[in-house]
């Protein structure tokens, strides 16, 4: 019967309820709708950085283009930018795994020092083999301690439902306070007065791509990641997983274990995690510090949430920040504008991006959210 | 010495680890040869890298007042100061960055930057750096443009142990620090030896902030000293020590400080500090960056292997200072202020003549 | 019971609507629609799925902007401009989907956006209220008890009570028997008759037309947008006639049963015990189903329907007893049950569909592991869609656009999805619970359809339903279940009135 | 171990573990009007670190009481963002939230920078007097404890019992927990679930404010880049930990001072333990309380999720 051929839902159908006019799917609906409120957002972001730029007295102008040329300008900053962007999409493909199966785990941060730790401690384990085995021995070792750290959260929330936001928050902190006391303890070098560990052996080092820049041979871990995931998403298991996102009681109820979903998903999260602990020391800084995970972690949750959780946009969301980063630190050591000041740059530009995004993104916690909704309360 | 033999051994692969210094042999005797050549600039570009803000009452103060006082000395110094750079995945750029604008000196005024410069002076041979604590990194060098520079941590934390073992009212003494690093604990064992040198029965509270920045747990640190009944305290750290003399100033019990004055925070508790000054060090560093000397001599000591340029500072060469007794404190001490003042200043000069060497602690 | 009907016929209407309309994107949902409600009586707004009968309410209510419209209530010209101005001039809106907020109490829910409401919540005031209007409506509404454990009937009573003690003057029941047994049914109906006779008008949104002639006193139909019937005497119409003209096909509302033949026994359920946190258990539960058969359950909501299905779907774990099908145990494993082919239509389409996903692959769901559609583990899309595209041909899934979201469907569209992921490959079992609830006629009728092709595929059939109708019309033999216990258990030619009512109320058993 | 055995051990804990809390008591208390009504509020450090610094600039040529409201209104201003983006224009709480963070903290370092000179005097205000109950501080064993603390303290204090009747009394409550709930049946009962979740936020950038601020001015007296040390995030934690309730919050911020005072003092009687290992008791705590209290935790089923208004 014709009134069963109902609305067709616009394009994105995750604001259906968006305004009538202009048409949908002409040019200009499009740009109503999704350039333009997103340009317009990065632009007044942009503007508003330069006039503040301009207020404190530095040139605008100037400021901008040594971020521009400290994130793509040279062969060095195109390095520096892909090197920074290379953990974030790393963690970012990990995050994206467990989000797209309704688990927001803010752990990264803490499995990217156990990771680390991890590769350090078989790097040193593997010191007299040939490279061939030390090298990728480090790397397992890096994921299999990632692995570890997310293991307890993960077994928590999958047995006994304890949310995973703050259980793995938690373990962040165990994380960092573990590797406070092995540098400042066992890994440290005996004559060390700051904590830090031994150096990283070179026989499980990671060499350079790019001589005089930092693009190492770690980076390359990302297309591999990038393929994977992409993988992931179109493989049977990896549907599982993501219908479990959506609906875990239809998912129960087509035989997907819950548990095995939890657990398996924070561990992928665990093991890319952890596999960042092991390129930022074998590739990168040849060397553990405390802050080995800076804010790694958090900011590759935020470059999946950027992503919509899919490969090419968690990658595109990583170089963004890699840029960011790495622009930001040239209009420190360019144009002597302060660190706080390119923060707030850095702070305002990622806002723009935010509702440049806001669309594909808007649903990842949707899922979380119906998911969270009890169907009932148990009252004990 | 037997600090490096240790490190040497740990890492099996430092064969491989000191190839570039074998390689950078040439590129030393290039840069001699240029700057044989290249018509001595009399201006020179200095670039500094500070681990906190330049007004951070402490370390980073005292590396930023070293620059402006030198430079002001100086008077032909253009520079670029860049604050709060911790991470080692910034700090290699940003040095990397200094070094392809053509600076002359980069000065890394943090142990946290030795790495880096490890890994770049051979890239950039015509540029100096200067780093803090290398010697403590096993496997690291100088070269011809490589320096390194400490601060004796002994140096820093003695002096508040002789002042306050005279200026104690009591028994108990709550000793307040930063995070448990090495240094921070090597400075509490100075200051607890020095305190009991002076006064055996004295005994000790001891509390750690976690962090540099924690200034909120750094006072509850020393508020919970002062609830078991410390009579004064110290506090060896940094930024964090406001919460303390603010926290002692409130009790009404004196406060020593082991890095930077904290005169403004508690006027009426605060007794002393230590500051390190570092001008003279950087002046001497501009004049060898100008005359080709830079690295070149083995500084004013040698330790380990030979040609290491080592930069100590300590009270004997006037690089670290007792700041005089805050003559407007008003809590109760055990002696008159004026009297611990000729204490501190007998003190001082046994050091400087050399009757005195302040033992080494770990 | 319908005198009072005319007796008001004279006085000025209570609503009065003119030329209503309101287009969503290309859907015009209203055209023109004209509308008038007279005091103290019930007015049935009645037609197919996407009619328009909730854009009208919500328009009347004040939740939805119409593009054109004037309107008067009680006389004064009326144009709300949100559902609190709606609610301050005494229009309450019971939706289809309720609106009590299920995180909160009733007496909470009673006090949320009360026009008028003083700003500090008054619990005591607030019970206090709640148990005069249960006494003067008959209704035991529990004023502390979270919404989210009242069972549904319950829900709806406390919605009508916030309603009534709103002070609503009219008031709009949005298809509010289509998740009801009879027993509640009857007991909704008496309290709109109670409503109306004490002179608060009402309009009734329902699929379910018999009940219509019981409760109401006039009846619109809208159809496509428009009135086709406005405002006809329900004492005068023919249900026929009123049928014919929603969806212009009368053969729909006849039983069409064919005589079938049953074959070996293929569902056994053996003194089946299970125990739940949720909801009602299950004890001593026997029962078989033949091939070509299909057994009806019926009883109140929430008397271990629930626990049923998933124990036949093998979502719950049996503590006493076994559930076999063809042979082989289903024991608390949903591996189980999709190995032995058993299917499972789920009550609510929202837990039986991911809605933020595509028709393709919510109709592959079941599938994805199946060689045809994957290859080492990857999934072969276009092989994927283009089955789907098939799938939702065959199942008049509308649109049949593989890429849409299945959220994007229509309640009946997305029935008709699940059903045809679940009935594609001739189940060994099929467990149908309310396959049609929500459905318009024509939509109900391919259901029942699906339902019966299963069955005389060879297939053994399980329909759990409130509906007695679709009992009747499915099923050929019955079983009662009250408080998750078998109270009774027939064919369908004994089935009476009488013997139903005292099984579903647990009075009796025959056990 | 014989320092266990002593009142003044543990009294002073329990009087410390009071003290840490004061600003987590703001703080998370803002944050669960924001959370019940469904919005993720990952910018809380941001908001305390501007209600710092602007505390601390207003007290310091005015009064205290007037630097704590502008420190509150510092975050009322920075939350304000939060609606905007996350709210309005309907962006990732959670990125927003980081972006904020970020923001805060940048801000607040420029302004610290451009006003303060080396050398010169900072801005600075005297910790606050502690305000004695006569006879009950008196009390042996627990009086210094109990009743021995500063204006601030009694402030967070005094709002528990507040903010549990705003959010269970008052319409404005009801109003915050249903958007949080089911913003769609809130919305058909009539509620504006988006000028709800801006109140709420609105709240949790005013109290995210008041806490920055009573860490400035009731323990730390002058501002320092980075001063708030992540209590922001500590708030979060001791939020969840207390499912979302407005006395667990309270509760929850008390249990982690207390555990972090008592690492603090832990400290002098186990010399020998790494610091880390006591460091670490207040979050095995929270995971202990965590993982016991799980079947009593509810969190708000919108948490996260945009809205769109049908319009
Ligand atoms: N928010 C909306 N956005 C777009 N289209 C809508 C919206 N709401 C309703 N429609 C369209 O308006 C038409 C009328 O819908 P409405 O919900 O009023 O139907 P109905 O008569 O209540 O149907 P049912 O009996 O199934 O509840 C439908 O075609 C539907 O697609
Ligand atoms: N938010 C929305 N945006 C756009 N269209 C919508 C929206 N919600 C519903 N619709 C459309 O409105 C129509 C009716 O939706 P509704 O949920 O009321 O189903 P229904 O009327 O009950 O359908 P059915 O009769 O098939 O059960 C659907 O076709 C759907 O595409
Ligand atoms: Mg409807
Ligand atoms: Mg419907």
């Amino acid at each position: 019967m014709n009134n069963l051929e109902r609305t067709q839902m616009p394009e994105n159908a995750a604001h259906p309820k968006t305004e009538i006019e202009p048409v949908k799917g002409s040019w200009r609906f499009r740009f109503r709708s999704a350039v333009q409120p997103s340009s317009l957002a990065l632009g007044a972001a942009v503007l508003l950085g330069g006039l503040l730029l301009l207020v404190f007295g530095e040139d605008p102008v100037s400021a901008y283009s040594a971020m521009i040329k400290g994130s793509f300008g040279s062969r060095f900053a195109i390095g520096e930018t892909l090197a920074r962007a290379a953990p974030l999409a790393l963690v970012g493909f990990g995050a994206a795994v467990a989000l797209r199966a309704g688990l927001v785990s803010i752990g990264a941060q803490g499995q990217v020092m156990t990771g680390a730790i991890g590769a350090l401690l078989t790097a040193l384990l593997f010191e007299d083999a040939p490279s061939v085995i030390a090298l990728p021995a480090a790397a397992i070792g890096g994921a299999v301690f990632g692995m570890a750290w997310v293991l307890l959260p993960a077994l928590l929330k999958a047995y006994f439902r304890v949310n995973e936001i703050l259980s793995t928050l938690l373990f962040t902190e165990f994380a960092f306070l573990l590797l406070k006391f092995l540098l400042n303890d066992p890994l440290k070098p005996p004559s060390a007065i700051t904590p830090q560990s031994v150096k990283f052996p070179a026989n499980a080092s990671l060499g350079l791509i790019w001589g005089g820049t930092r693009f190492h041979y770690g980076v390359l871990a990302v297309p591999v990641a990038c393929l994977i995931f992409t993988w992931w998403i179109r493989s049977t298991r990896g549907f599982e997983y993501d219908l479990f996102g959506e609906n875990p009681s239809l998912a129960r109820g087509l035989g997907i274990s819950d548990k095995r979903v939890i657990v398996n998903s924070l561990l992928i999260s665990g093991a890319a995690a952890g596999l960042v602990g092991w390129i930022q020391t074998a590739g990168l800084l040849n060397r553990v510090y405390v802050q080995i995970a800076a804010e790694l972690g958090f900011f590759g949750l935020v470059v999946a949430f950027l992503g919509g959780a899919r490969p090419l946009g968690v990658l595109a969301g990583a170089v963004l920040f890699g840029a960011l980063q790495s622009g930001g630190l040239s209009m420190q050591s360019a144009e002597g504008i302060p660190a706080s000041l390119s923060d707030i740059i850095q702070a305002m530009i990622l806002l723009g991006f935010s509702v440049r995004y806001a669309p594909q993104i808007a649903d990842v916690f949707g899922r979380i959210a119906s998911r969270a909704r009890p169907k009932g309360r148990t009252v004990s | 010495g037997s600090d490096d033999g240790g490190g040497a051994s740990s890492s099996g692969s430092s064969s491989s680890a000191s190839e570039p210094t074998a390689t950078a042999a040439p590129a030393t005797t290039e840069a001699v040869a240029e700057e044989v050549v290249a018509p001595v600039e009399d201006s020179i570009k200095v670039a500094l890298l500070l681990p906190g803000v330049k007004n951070d009452n402490s370390f980073s103060q005292a590396g930023y007042e070293g620059l402006i006082a030198a430079a002001a000395a100086d008077g032909n110094i253009e520079y670029q100061v860049i604050e709060e750079i911790v991470d080692p995945t910034d700090s290699l750029p940003a040095i990397r960055d200094f070094a392809s604008q053509g600076y002359d000196l980069i000065i890394g005024h943090g142990i946290e930057y030795v790495d880096p410069i490890q890994q770049l002076w051979a890239e950039f041979p015509d540029v100096d750096f200067a780093m803090a604590g290398g010697i403590l990194i096993p496997g690291s060098v100088t070269t011809p443009n490589v320096a390194d520079w400490l601060y004796n941590t002994q140096d820093m934390a003695w002096p508040n142990g002789v002042l306050t073992a005279n200026a104690l009212v009591g028994d108990t003494i709550g000793i307040v620090g930063g995070p448990e690093f090495d240094f921070v604990k090597g400075m509490h064992q100075s200051y607890r030896d020095a305190v009991l040198s002076v006064n055996p029965d004295v005994e000790f509270l001891e509390g750690f902030a976690g962090s540099f920045i924690d200034v909120q747990r750094a006072a509850e640190v020393a508020q919970q000293h002062i609830d078991q009944g410390a009579d004064l305290i110290y506090c060896s750290g940094d930024g964090i020590c406001i919460g303390a003399a603010q926290a002692a100033s409130a009790a009404g019990i004196p406060i020593a400080v082991g890095f930077g004055s904290q005169e403004q925070a508690a006027p009426d508790a605060y007794l002393s500090a230590t500051v390190i000054r570092l001008d003279g060090l950087y002046g001497t560093w501009f004049d060898q960056v100008r005359d080709g000397s830079f690295g070149t001599s083995e500084g004013e000591l040698t330790f380990g292997e030979e040609g290491y340029a080592f930069f100590p500072s300590g009270i004997f060469n006037g690089q670290v200072e007792v700041m005089p007794v805050n003559m407007n404190a008003t809590v109760e001490t055990a002696l008159p202020l004026a009297e611990l003042q000729a204490i501190m200043d007998d003190f001082v000069a046994s050091v400087q003549n050399g009757e005195f060497m302040i033992p080494f602690a770990g | 019971m319908l005198a009072s009907s005319s007796q008001s016929s004279l006085e000025e209407p209570a609503f009065l609507a003119d030329a209503v309309s309101r287009r969503f994107g290309e859907v015009q949902a209203l055209n023109k629609v004209e509308f008038s409600l007279r005091p103290g009586e019930i007015h049935a707004l009645v037609g197919e799925n996407g009619a328009g009968k909730s854009t009208l309410a919500k328009i009347i209510a004040g939740g939805l902007k119409p593009d054109r419209a004037s309107m008067s209530l009680f006389g004064q010209p009326y144009a709300p401009e949100s559902r609190r101005d709606g609610a301050s001039s005494g229009v309450a809106y019971v939706r289809q989907q309720l609106s009590l907020v299920r995180g909160l109490t009733v007496a909470e829910n009673l006090q949320l956006g009360r026009p008028g409401a003083s700003p500090v919540f008054n619990l005591k005031a607030a019970i206090v209220e709640i148990d005069h209007w249960c006494r003067e409506l008959s209704m035991e509404v529990p004023a502390e008890s979270l919404v989210d454990d009242l069972p549904l009937a319950l829900r709806q009573q406390a919605e009508i009570l916030t309603a009534v003690a709103w002070g609503a003057r009219l008031l709009i029941l949005d298809e509010p028997s289509s998740s009801l047994g009879p027993r509640e049914t009857a007991a909704l109906i008496s309290l709109c008759h109670r409503l109306r006779d004490e002179g608060t008008p009402i309009i009734y949104i329902s699929h379910r037309l018999p009940e219509l002639t019981e409760l109401a006193d006039r009846l619109t139909v809208l159809r496509q947008g428009e009135v086709v019937v406005g405002g006809a005497d329900v004492s005068e119409a023919d249900l026929h006639e009123i049928a014919e003209m929603m969806v212009g096909d009368i053969s729909l509302l006849e039983v069409d049963r064919p005589n079938r033949e049953y074959g070996e026994t293929r569902l056994t359920v053996d003194s089946v015990a299970v125990h739940t946190s949720r909801g009602v258990g299950l004890e001593n539960v026997s029962f078989q189903v033949r091939s070509g058969e299909v057994l009806g359950v019926v009883g109140v909501a929430g008397n271990g329907q629930n626990t049923l299905a998933e124990t036949l779907t093998g979502q719950s774990q049996c503590v006493e007893g076994q559930v076999i099908v063809d042979g082989v145990e289903i024991a608390g494993k949903p591996r189980d049950a999709i190995s032995a082919r058993v299917a499972h239509l789920y009550e609510d389409r929202s837990v039986g569909l991911a809605a933020e996903m595509s028709v393709a692959d919510n109709a592959l769901a079941r599938r994805v592991r199946d060689r045809d559609f994957s290859r080492y583990g990857v999934r072969l899309l276009s092989r994927i869609r283009s089955h789907a595209t098939l799938l939702a041909d065959r199942f008049q899934v509308r649109p049949p656009d593989p890429t849409s979201k299945a959220g994007s469907l229509s309640g009946g569209n997305q029935q008709k999805l699940m059903a045809a992921r679940e009935l594609e490959n001739n189940p060994a079992v099929l467990v149908a619970h309310g396959p049609t609830k929500g459905l318009d006629p024509e939509a109900s009728k391919v259901m029942r359809d699906r339902c019966f092709g299963v069955a005389e595929a060879g297939g053994a059939v399980v329909v759990i339903s409130a509906d007695l109708e679709e009992i009747i019309e499915l099923a050929d033999r019955v079983i009662v279940l009250s408080s998750g216990k078998i109270v009774d258990r027939f064919d369908i030619a004994d089935m009476t009135a009488a013997r139903l009512g005292t099984a579903m109320a647990g009075l009796s058993s025959n056990e | 171990m014989s320092r266990l055995a002593e009142a003044t051990f543990w009294s002073a804990t329990f009087a410390g573990g009071l003290r840490l809390a004061t600003p987590l008591i703001f703080a998370s208390i803002g944050e669960t009007f924001a959370q019940r009504s469904g919005v993720l509020n990952i910018g809380l450090e941001g908001y305390m670190i501007v209600g710092a610094l602007a505390s601390l600039y207003v007290a310091d040529p005015t009064l205290t009481p007037i630097g704590f409201v502008a420190g509150g209104l510092a975050g009322l201003l920075l939350s304000a963002l939060m609606v905007l983006f996350s709210i309005r224009l309907r962006a990732n709480q959670v990125v927003v939230g980081f972006g904020l963070t970020i923001l805060g903290v940048g801000i607040t370092g420029f302004i610290f920078r451009l006003t303060t000179s080396v050398g010169g005097v900072d801005r600075q205000v005297p910790l606050p007097g502690k305000i004695n109950i006569p006879v009950l501080s008196d009390i042996p064993w627990f009086g210094r404890a109990l009743f021995l603390h500063s204006w601030y303290t009694w402030f967070a204090v005094g709002l528990v019992p507040v903010a549990w009747w705003i959010s269970s009394r008052t319409i404005f409550g009801l109003q915050v927990r249903s958007v949080g709930e089911d913003p769609d049946a809130a919305s058909a009962r009539g509620i504006d679930v988006i000028k709800v979740r801006t109140h709420a936020t609105l709240i949790s950038g005013l109290l995210g404010g008041f806490g920055g601020a009573a860490l400035m001015l009731g323990a730390v007296g002058r501002f320092q880049p980075m001063v708030t040390a992540n209590r922001g995030f500590i708030a979060l934690i001791v939020l969840i930990m207390a499912s979302w309730k407005i006395w667990g919050a309270a509760l929850g911020a008390f249990v982690f001072g207390f555990f972090e005072a008592l690492s603090i003092n832990l400290n002098n009687v186990f010399v020998d333990m790494p610091t880390e290992l006591l460091e670490a008791i207040p979050f095995v705590v929270a995971l202990a309380i965590l993982t016991v209290g799980v079947r009593w935790s509810r969190m708000p089923p919108a948490l996260g999720t945009n809205y769109e208004a049908i319009k």
